[in-house]
């Protein structure tokens, strides 16, 4: 329907921005700032709590977000034309990327202290297990991460903002400018963009799946320095790109409220239902893979893992209720047709998947870490995962606030090849 | 169904002018309307306003039997000769669920297609007179069952929607 | 000693052994039995056990054959016998398949006079031989008979037979002899003889070249002794030292390999003694004697010898310390070199100065070896016959033109003979020369008696009927005697009534209270008439020792290979080498089968690019072999070792064509003193043929890898831990199962084990393990159910070899299980991980998943060439095409161990249930029984602190439990 | 190809199933008498036993179980492409599903037989099956054969469930334009098919139905066939990434199989207009995927097996890329995951003698990686006594020949009777005939 906008829409298009409520932003930031009270208090406090929270919610937002410029770089590279604007808003889960960047540098020291041990336990490993080495890796792998996504969202928003500079449809700014260096006329860098984002979606395709392969190996898979499976790279990349389109969900159903079902209509609501199924049996193969293996092989320097997570207190219900909120209720539900199509469903589904997979990183995470009994949790705990959610409601706010969440520049001066009609789109890249 | 045996049938060159047809006839009144055409076409059956096909509740059926069937053969026949393997338990349920998925699939299938024949009446050993060959390859066809007397009010409605040929046909 | 239960069960059976005679067993076991009346002791499906004697080999161990349906199908050791104390070597167990085998001769033959062999009767075969007899009958000396080592009654008979006839001379031939020692002993201490020796008492063993685990003596004997003696007791261990040029596998067993320049050890001795003295280390001499000696030895200086020796004097100082402070000590030494009786002498004073003699070498015994007639009398015999003296030759048992030097002379030397008459069993060489042959029955199937020392007198007696037309010797000689009218001088109708009147004599001197017949019966059933050995005080003779002791000389060329042949633990001397399972007995320190090679050192292979089975020609003065190379450090540099006993131009299908045989490469001459033969006395050349000879080995990798399959542990790290440390509990990942009524299981002490592969051979008896033969050896399709593994841990020039036995570890979790989608396999309640042979459709994952890699396909249809079907033991199932299969602990044994128990409505004893394996190791390294019964033997031992599982980080929980192999390092001054 | 009508397409498509020439033939006794050459292999090994071919102890399994993997593999591709492509409705699956489908049906008709060649008693095969047996005793449904039994015969069933349903339309069509005995047997395929409304509406959806099961089945298949190795605790086998690991590979060889199927044939049949150099285009992009998830997968292993500190992991590892199998390891990783990257290049990956030699690369690629898999794992297990290295002999290559001869064998008979192009779905891509402008929407 793109196709047939006509000029004077894009003034509306563009002036059509979602109302974010001056109390939102409010509470995002009284949310980051009781997070950093938290965050800094537990140091002295309880500083083993404090640091695996803060890793726990560092991938799970981190996660989420580069899950989400993922779906977006997918859904470029199989040239998908079903739903433009979920992909911006897609693309707008960028925004935290920076920001977790940052959040990583912390995590040093954090790291110090789980790895403090690992020298003793397993020698033959320790350079390895080096504190250093780990932290130093996983900077350069999230840097790299990060620059490929940003540029990719950079250059499909930049003709987008230009041309609104050109014809001076919103008023100046000093980002803006910043964006439009040197700029040719909107049909010049709408091509030339085109170009780029294929390269850079590319390489975030192919970044990604290595990257968040080690970051599992380096910040999950050592905590127990004595297990290991080859799978968990793969499941670990899997969950967070399950968890960036859950993300996904909520936040086209949130605009969607906001724009009305002209903008985003319910066959990609319905799309976005089918997607969140498929990766949910995806997720579930990744889990049961690995679990089957280890089940039968019963070796012992695998099954400890396990056996601590799903048999033993109070790990067990935790790691079963993963799979009841991320796996089997999302699975019931949207085996119905209509139930794909309906908004509250797919955002109530959408934050069961969320929630059930921050859990997940918590029961990978912390037995490994936890010594003490029972599971970890109170005002440390709740704390400081609120401060990461206000900060990346902080980031995603700035978005909206700054871009045109319908796009509007590239269905009118990119010339659709006749392949290019044919491929409906195929975001799993199968 | 009541239908009556006699009836006429439009053969189109065109899919819009087959869609035509069936509105005009609709609006004079004329039901159970049948079209043949060698492809599908949502247009067709959005014009016929036909429900949705019941095929998905046999691929449920088909489904839930088959997991049931899982679960049941695995769990007894363990039980009815327990011998321990490997340490592991007599009804070792983490193999027995790949056992349970692959019947799922299998009794889902195979009522898939059970589902199909029984709705669309299939295998048919006669073919309707009212079929031609070429509804199989380049023309719409559109069956109006209807009685002699008004003959001549189908054929001047299918004709001015474009049919290029109407012949009697019988069920 | 008390008597265990199941022996006192076979000895039941044995009551009835008279009735063998009597004829009420079917003389016929191939032919089935009506059992509507079942003949007396043969009931359909029972077992019934005869003490015998086994005469593979003049150790003499005491036998029980078990027969089933008339037919011997396995032997074991008498539990009663003091010599080998129910144990037996592979040799022993494969005793069946010489009475099954083959190739056997079934009835006599005469060679006609175009050579071609005809089939005669008994009748007239002995008629050949009376009118030969007869035509030579007392003019002088024309009738030579050569036996085996005989003794008792049969030896006795032989004599009056041939002095009857008026003939001579007589030689009791066996090819491993000990000349030297025995020369040895009668000048030092005036004894010709064997003495006994106390290897169990000794706390440091010194071999010079003694192979006393193999083939020296009495191996099953020493074997025990050796494994009791190397158990820790109170934190301590007793050494041994090997010193010899070649790693036997005797030597693979010592803390140390001392490889000195072959023929030197007289030279090592001596200074040893010089130190001995030197640094007035004797015991219970007087200080006269002491200066005596130590005016003969003082020029053999550990620093002079050292180098001869071509080790260190520091090392021969700490040796001579050790053995001079280990007390009680033992030395023995084989003297196969040309200076054989002065290294045999230098040892005799070893002994004498740190006053081992009479404690740990003990005369009086007087072995039977003893009596072997010198190599150098065969060799007068040769001349006779050269001379045209001899008219008749008579060999019973004897092979000597296979285990001659110049068996070539022989040979032509034959044809002055106008009769060769042999009564061998086999198609041998030596029988293929013969103008008659009376083939004898094999030993399990004929009365006769055996002296292994004084005070041993075992009887021996037939199992079963004969397989064939044949005729025991006996019966023979005495039919002759009659029909040349000597009725007089021999007048038994038949060598039984000649054995029991000669036993009368026996039960006179035991003064026993019973009558005669009991004494008889009650002789049977324990296989003989036993008595501690006597012993004999003996003084040195000290002019003796004041002698010149001779360098070793060599045939050949100064800067040749020394050759080393020695006798081989599978086929002794040859004779054994007809019987498959020894033939596909892997070889305990090369793992090859079905072959012979040279073992030559790496310097020197790498010197002259020589590989492994690369085919070399061995060229000595006096013949010439093609033998494979097998590189190893098992030699010293600049000698080569091969085995005797293969390359047999006649002995049946299985010996015939095999290696190479190394004795034509000996010079021999006799040994100047003994008149033995100097085995290591020539110099052979070492050259490539060029072609390729590939050898079949069961050996994938001979090295450790990290796996840590074979664990040691040093004496040191014993003494600390007192108890097994508690193993951290893991989380099971799945419920435990119970094992209600038993749990099966075994503990293998690796610290006994000698790695001599006897379980292998009573194993392939006891459970029907096919022969698959070389070629699919060779692609490693052999189907033993338990194997010796060998792993190798020191320098490639340096072996430090570790023996295992492998077999199915019966896992609780068990991997096999499983993955078989059949159930062919499965865990079942009393702990066994049983195969179903009958559900087996042949996925053969189970092999996959088997981390011990102990089960065995059948990849084709299993053969046993008639007769050797017979032997086939029916309790157990032969396995069709198609099956996996693998050790199942016996579970014939156990079932029937538990239905005695349920008719004696008791529990199972431990000790009861034996498998075939644990039953025969000589060194009892492996010990069966109950986990679930605390009190249990085995289940004490599980608990050891030496106790470890093999790759117990899989989380298999196997039933068999290892105890490390104690490394107390090397000998110590 | 929007210049087409309906009849053109008949016409064309139809011309492919005229009565063949004498190349054919020959093609075809060839392939007869290669595949009697496997046949009498087979009954050779089985008189003999399986000692004839060069399997042994340690190395129990190899080349049978390599092309069973092999060929259950090169099915993946046909069900990926006519099931998922379908339920993402991707349209250029239209022009070459049906034949992509043909490849599963006999890819699983020839894996289906290696599990039965295998076995040391063949004559006993049923006792796999579940049925009641002595004494009431079922298979052990604990055993990842048994899984593989389910799993291929559902995916059998399924796949051919899925081809004939595909053709009854098609098969209307040929029915209305034979006669005589062939008009019989095309009529009974067609099923009395009409086209009317309601047939097609069922049919829609059941078509919809199967291909939202074959979809989850596919993964399940290949997952159940990498379990046969990575459940056992072989070093090399075990792995947890061998479910994806296989699928993705499973993928990688049936897409190369499918290409290197499709060049010949469009040249044969002159279907260039409905087997365009787009599609191979696009099936060369879906290698890029499926070899760099293969790339990736070998690289954990390999990471796992350093990391892991587990020494029969790492020294396995070693061994296969320095021991006596280190030439078909190397080929497999050059073939499976660098050779691919090559269709990287759009010139190579639009020219068909490249994509056609690069594809028989990933076909000889695969295979090996299989073998490799299977045979290094297996020579150098735990007990270093027990390594042993394992040969082929001449009855394990005319077996595994007679198998290729047996797919060809099928593949040639479906080329000249069926269509090797869905006419149905080739028309329902163009444009559908009408009078006014704007068209149907």
């Amino acid at each position: 329907m793109e196709e047939n906008l006509l000029l004077e829409d894009w003034q509306k298009n563009w002036v059509l921005r979602p109302s974010i409520p001056r109390g939102l932003v409010w509470t995002f930031a009284i949310l980051v700032g009781f997070g950093v009270v938290a965050f800094l208090a537990s140091l002295i406090w309880d500083p083993i709590r404090s640091w695996q929270i803060y890793l726990i919610n560092f991938l799970f937002w981190s996660g989420l977000a580069q899950g989400g410029v993922v779906f977006a770089a997918i859904y470029h590279v199989v040239g998908a034309k079903w739903g433009p604007t979920v992909k911006r808003l897609a693309e707008g889960m960028a925004a935290f990327l920076p920001v977790s960047f940052v959040l990583f540098l912390p995590l040093y020291f954090g790291v110090r202290m789980f790895f403090s041990h690992v020298r003793e336990i397993n020698p033959n490993r320790g350079a390895w297990f080096d504190p250093r080495f780990i932290f130093v890796r996983g900077a350069l792998g999230l840097g790299l991460m990060t620059v490929l996504s940003v540029f990719f969202v950079y250059y499909s928003l930049r003709p987008e903002v230009g041309f609104a500079q050109e014809r001076k449809l919103r008023q100046d700014s000093w980002l803006f400018r910043w964006m439009t260096e040197g700029w040719k006329g909107v049909e010049a860098e709408t091509q030339h963009g085109e170009v780029r984002m294929g390269f850079l979606a590319a390489g975030v395709l192919l970044a990604y799946p290595m990257i968040y392969t080690f970051m599992a190996f380096d910040l999950i898979m050592a905590l127990d320095p004595f297990w290991y499976s080859s799978l968990f790279g793969g499941y670990f990349f899997i969950s967070t790109f399950y968890s960036g389109l859950a993300g996904v969900a909520v936040i086209t159903v949130l605009i969607r409220w906001n724009f009305g079902s002209s903008v985003i209509t319910t066959a990609q609501l319905q799309d976005l239902g089918k997607l969140l199924l498929g990766f949910n049996l995806t997720y579930v193969a990744m889990v049961w893979a690995q679990y089957i293996v280890i089940w039968y092989g019963n070796l012992p320097e695998e099954t400890h893992f396990i056996i601590l997570r799903v048999w033993e207190m109070p790990w067990a219900p935790l790691s079963w209720g993963v799979l009841v909120t991320s796996v089997l209720i999302p699975f019931l539900v949207f085996l119905s047709q209509r139930a794909k199509q309906v908004p509250w469903i797919i955002l109530l589904v959408g934050i069961l998947i969320l929630a059930g997979l921050w859990l997940e990183r918590y029961v990978l995470v912390v037995p490994s870490l936890w010594k003490r009994g029972g599971a970890p949790f109170g005002w440390i705990e709740v704390g400081i995962t609120l401060g990461f959610l206000g900060g990346a409601g902080l980031s995603f706010v700035f978005f909206l606030q700054n871009f045109p969440v319908v796009p509007f520049i590239r269905p009118l001066f990119l010339p659709v090849s006749e392949q290019g009609k044919k491929v409906v789109e195929n975001p799993s890249g199968a | 169904m009541a239908e009556s045996n006699s009836g006429l049938v439009g053969s189109f060159p065109h899919l819009d002018s087959l869609l035509h047809a069936i509105e005009n006839l609709k609006k004079t009144g004329y039901r159970e309307l049948q079209a043949l055409s060698p492809i599908p076409h949502h247009a067709i059956d959005a014009a016929l306003e036909k429900p949705t096909s019941p095929v998905r509740v046999f691929t449920l059926i088909g489904c839930l039997l088959g997991s049931i069937t899982g679960f049941v053969l695995t769990i007894a026949t363990s039980l009815h000769y327990p011998l321990i393997t490997g340490g592991k338990p007599i009804v070792s349920i983490p193999p027995f669920l790949i056992i349970v998925f692959e019947l799922t699939i299998l009794f889902g299938g195979l009522l898939t297609l059970g589902g199909m024949l029984w709705n669309a009446r299939l295998p048919r050993v006669h073919i309707v007179p009212a079929y031609n060959p070429r509804f199989s390859e380049d023309r719409f066809g559109l069956w109006v069952p209807c009685d002699e007397k008004e003959f001549d009010e189908v054929t001047r409605l299918l004709e001015s929607a474009g049919a290029e040929q109407v012949t009697p046909a019988t069920r | 000693m008390e008597l265990k239960r199941r022996d006192f069960l076979k000895l039941l059976g044995v009551g009835g052994a008279t009735a063998a005679i009597s004829g009420c067993t079917p003389d016929a076991p191939e032919k089935l039995i009506p059992y509507l009346i079942p003949a007396e002791e043969t009931v359909p499906g029972q077992a019934t056990w005869y003490a015998t004697v086994c005469r593979e080999c003049p150790a003499g161990c005491g036998m029980l054959v078990k027969t089933m349906e008339g037919r011997a199908i396995k032997v074991e050791g008498n539990p009663l016998h003091p010599v080998n104390q129910g144990k037996l070597c592979a040799r022993g167990q494969a005793s069946v398949q010489g009475l099954y085998n083959p190739d056997r001769i079934t009835q006599p033959v005469k060679r006609g006079t175009d050579g071609s062999l005809q089939s005669i009767s008994w009748k007239d075969a002995e008629a050949v031989l009376a009118t030969q007899i007869s035509k030579f009958k007392g003019n002088g000396n024309r009738i030579a008979f050569v036996t085996p080592l005989l003794t008792g009654s049969q030896d006795r008979l032989v004599e009056m037979w041939l002095k009857a006839v008026g003939g001579g001379p007589r030689l009791r031939y066996e090819a491993v002899s000990y000349e030297s020692l025995r020369e040895a002993n009668r000048l030092a201490f005036g004894a010709a003889e064997i003495p006994y020796y106390d290897i169990e008492r000794a706390r440091l063993i010194f071999s010079f070249g003694a192979d006393f685990l193999e083939t020296w003596l009495s191996p099953v004997e020493f074997a025990r002794q050796f494994a009791s003696m190397r158990t820790y007791r109170d934190a301590r261990i007793a050494r041994f030292a090997y010193i010899g040029p070649r790693l036997s596998l005797t030597a693979a067993n010592s803390d140390e390999w001392v490889a000195v320049q072959p023929g030197t050890e007289v030279f090592l001795a001596l200074s040893m003694i010089q130190v001995i003295l030197a640094e007035d280390l004797a015991t219970g001499l007087p200080q006269t004697e002491t200066q005596d000696l130590h005016g003969c030895v003082a020029d053999f200086t550990p620093e002079s010898m050292g180098e001869k020796c071509g080790i260190s004097a520091d090392k021969i100082r700490v040796l001579a310390r050790a053995f001079a402070r280990a007390r009680p000590s033992l030395a023995i030494a084989d003297g196969k070199s040309s200076n054989g009786t002065d290294t045999c002498i230098a040892i005799n004073l070893l002994n004498y100065v740190v006053g081992n003699v009479g404690s740990t070498v003990r005369f009086g015994s007087n072995g039977a070896a003893g009596r072997v007639s010198s190599y150098e009398d065969f060799l007068k015999l040769i001349d006779e016959i050269e001379r045209g003296e001899i008219a008749v030759l008579l060999l019973a048992g004897v092979n000597p033109l296979f285990s001659l030097p110049d068996a070539k002379r022989f040979q032509d030397a034959l044809k002055k003979v106008s009769l060769i008459a042999s009564f061998s069993s086999f198609p041998d060489e030596t029988a293929a020369v013969s103008h008659l042959v009376l083939p004898d029955h094999t030993f399990l199937e004929s009365w006769g008696d055996y002296e292994p020392r004084e005070g041993v007198r075992c009887l021996q007696q037939p199992a079963m009927m004969p397989l064939y037309n044949t005729k025991s010797l006996g019966d023979v000689l005495l039919s002759v005697a009659s029909q040349v009218g000597l009725q007089k001088t021999l007048p038994w109708e038949n060598f039984y009534s000649y054995l029991r009147d000669e036993w009368q004599k026996i039960y006179r001197e035991q003064k026993a209270q019973e009558d005669f017949e009991t004494f008889w019966a009650r002789a049977l059933q324990k296989g003989g008439v036993f008595q501690p050995p006597p012993s004999r005080a003996v003084r040195l003779d000290t002019k003796a020792i004041k002698r010149r002791y001779e360098p070793p000389v060599f045939a050949g060329r100064e800067d040749d290979f020394t050759l080393i042949p020695h006798p081989s633990a599978n086929f002794y001397d040859g004779r054994m080498a007809n019987r498959p399972w020894l033939q596909e007995l892997p070889d305990a320190l090369t793992q090859i089968v079905w072959d012979s090679w040279v073992d030559i050192n790496p310097r020197d292979a790498e010197r002259l690019g020589i590989n492994e089975a690369d085919l070399l020609v061995l060229q000595s003065p006096s013949g010439r072999i093609h033998v494979p190379a097998h590189v190893t450090g098992g030699v010293r540099a600049g000698t080569v070792a091969v085995a005797v006993g293969q390359g047999h131009t006649a002995f049946g299908r299985y010996a015939v064509g095999r290696g190479a045989n190394p004795m034509p490469l000996l010079q021999g001459a006799p040994e100047k003193i003994s008149g033995g033969l100097v085995w290591v006395g020539t110099r052979v050349t070492v050259t490539r043929s060029g072609e390729k000879f590939p050898l079949a080995t069961t050996l994938g990798s001979d090295r450790p890898n990290e796996r840590r399959i074979v664990q040691t542990i040093t004496l040191g790290a014993l003494q600390q831990q007192s108890e097994a440390k508690p193993k951290p509990e893991l989380l099971p990942m799945y419920p435990e199962h119970l094992h209600p009524k038993h749990r099966w299981g075994m503990v293998i002490d690796l610290n006994a084990c000698i790695g001599c592969g006897a379980c292998v051979a009573a194993c392939s008896s006891e459970n029907n393990i096919a022969i698959v033969g070389k070629d699919e050896v060779g692609k490693g399709r052999e189907m033993s159910w338990i194997r010796i593994e060998r792993f190798d841990e020191g320098k490639t020039d340096r072996p430090d070899q570790h023996f295992i036995p492998m077999l199915c570890q019966h896992c609780d979790n068990a991997p096999c299980e499983p993955v078989c989608p059949v159930y062919a396999t499965y865990h079942n309640p009393e702990g066994l991980n049983v195969q179903v042979y009958n559900r087996c459709v042949g996925t053969r994952y189970c092999s996959n998943n088997c981390p011990y890699k102990v089960r065995r396909f059948n990849w084709f249809t299993a053969k046993w060439p008639e007769p050797l079907n017979l032997q086939l033991n029916p309790d157990v199932t032969v396995r069709e095409m198609g099956v996996m299969e693998k050790c199942s602990f016996c579970v014939q044994r156990i079932r029937a161990g538990e239905l005695a128990a349920k008719e004696a409505d008791r529990q199972v004893r431990d000790g009861e249930v034996v498998p075939a394996c644990a039953q025969t190791c000589p060194t009892s390294a492996i010990v069966f029984g109950d986990l679930d019964d605390r009190e249990s033997e085995v289940a004490k031992l599980a608990k050891d602190p030496r106790g470890y599982h093999v790759l117990e980080e899989l989380n298999t929980k196997p039933a068999v439990t290892y105890l490390k192999k104690i490394k107390p390092g090397p000998v110590e001054g | 190809m929007s210049q087409l009508t309906y009849s053109q397409v008949d016409h064309d498509i139809l011309s492919a199933m005229k009565s063949p020439g004498r190349r054919y033939y020959l093609l075809l006794l060839a392939d007869v008498l290669v595949l009697a050459w496997g046949i009498y292999a087979w009954r050779y090994q089985i008189v003999h036993g399986l000692g004839v071919s060069g399997l042994t102890h340690p190395v129990m399994w190899a080349i049978y179980i390599t092309n069973f993997v092999f060929w259950v593999g090169i099915a993946h591709s046909g069900t990926l492409i006519s099931a998922i492509l379908y339920l993402f409705r991707v349209r250029w699956r239209a022009g070459i599903y049906r034949t992509a489908e043909a490849v599963t049906v006999f890819a699983l008709f020839t894996a289906g037989l290696f599990p039965i060649i295998h076995l040391g008693r063949p004559w006993f095969f049923y006792w796999l099956l579940p049925y009641p047996q002595v004494g009431g005793l079922w298979v052990n449904f604990r055993s990842p054969l048994v899984w593989d039994v389910f799993a291929v015969m559902t995916y059998m069933i399924i796949s051919m469930l899925f081809f004939f349903t595909g053709l009854v339309p098609d098969m209307a069509v040929v029915r209305n334009r034979t006669s005589g005995w062939r008009h019989k047997i095309y009529a009974f395929m067609a099923q009395g098919w009409q086209g009317s409304d309601r047939q097609w509406r069922h049919y829609k959806a059941a078509y919809l139905f199967l291909a939202a099961l074959a979809t989850p089945l596919v993964i399940s298949v290949h997952s159940v066939v990498s379990w046969d190795f990575a459940q056992t605790i072989v070093p090399g086998w075990h792995s947890t990434i061998f479910a994806p690991y296989f699928v993705a590979g499973a993928i990688h060889s049936g897409l190369a199989m499918v290409i290197t199927l499709l060049i010949p044939l469009r040249k044969v049949f002159r279907l260039d207009a409905y087997l365009t150099q787009g599609h191979l285009e696009y099936l060369a992009k879906l290698i890029i995927l499926t070899g760099l998830i293969v790339g990736y997968s070998y690289m954990v292993e390999t990471y796992i097996a350093w990391y892991s500190n587990n020494i029969p992991e790492w020294q396995h590892f070693t061994y296969q890329i320095t021991g006596e199998y280190a030439v078909p390891f190397w080929i497999m990783i050059l073939f499976n995951s660098l050779v691919p990257l090559l269709f990287f290049l759009k010139p190579i990956r639009t020219s068909t003698p490249w994509l056609f030699g690069i594809a028989i690369l990933i076909n000889i690629g695969m295979w090996m990686e299989r073998f490799v898999i299977i045979v290094t794992s297996l020579a150098h297990e735990y007990d270093p006594n027990s390594w042993g290295l394992y040969f082929p002999t001449w009855v394990d290559i005319s077996i595994t020949a007679g198998s290729f001869a047996w797919f060809f064998f099928w593949l040639l008979l479906f080329a000249k009777f069926l269509p090797v192009v869905s006419i149905v779905e080739v028309k329902e891509e163009l444009p559908p005939p009408v009078v006014t402008k704007e068209g149907v929407t």
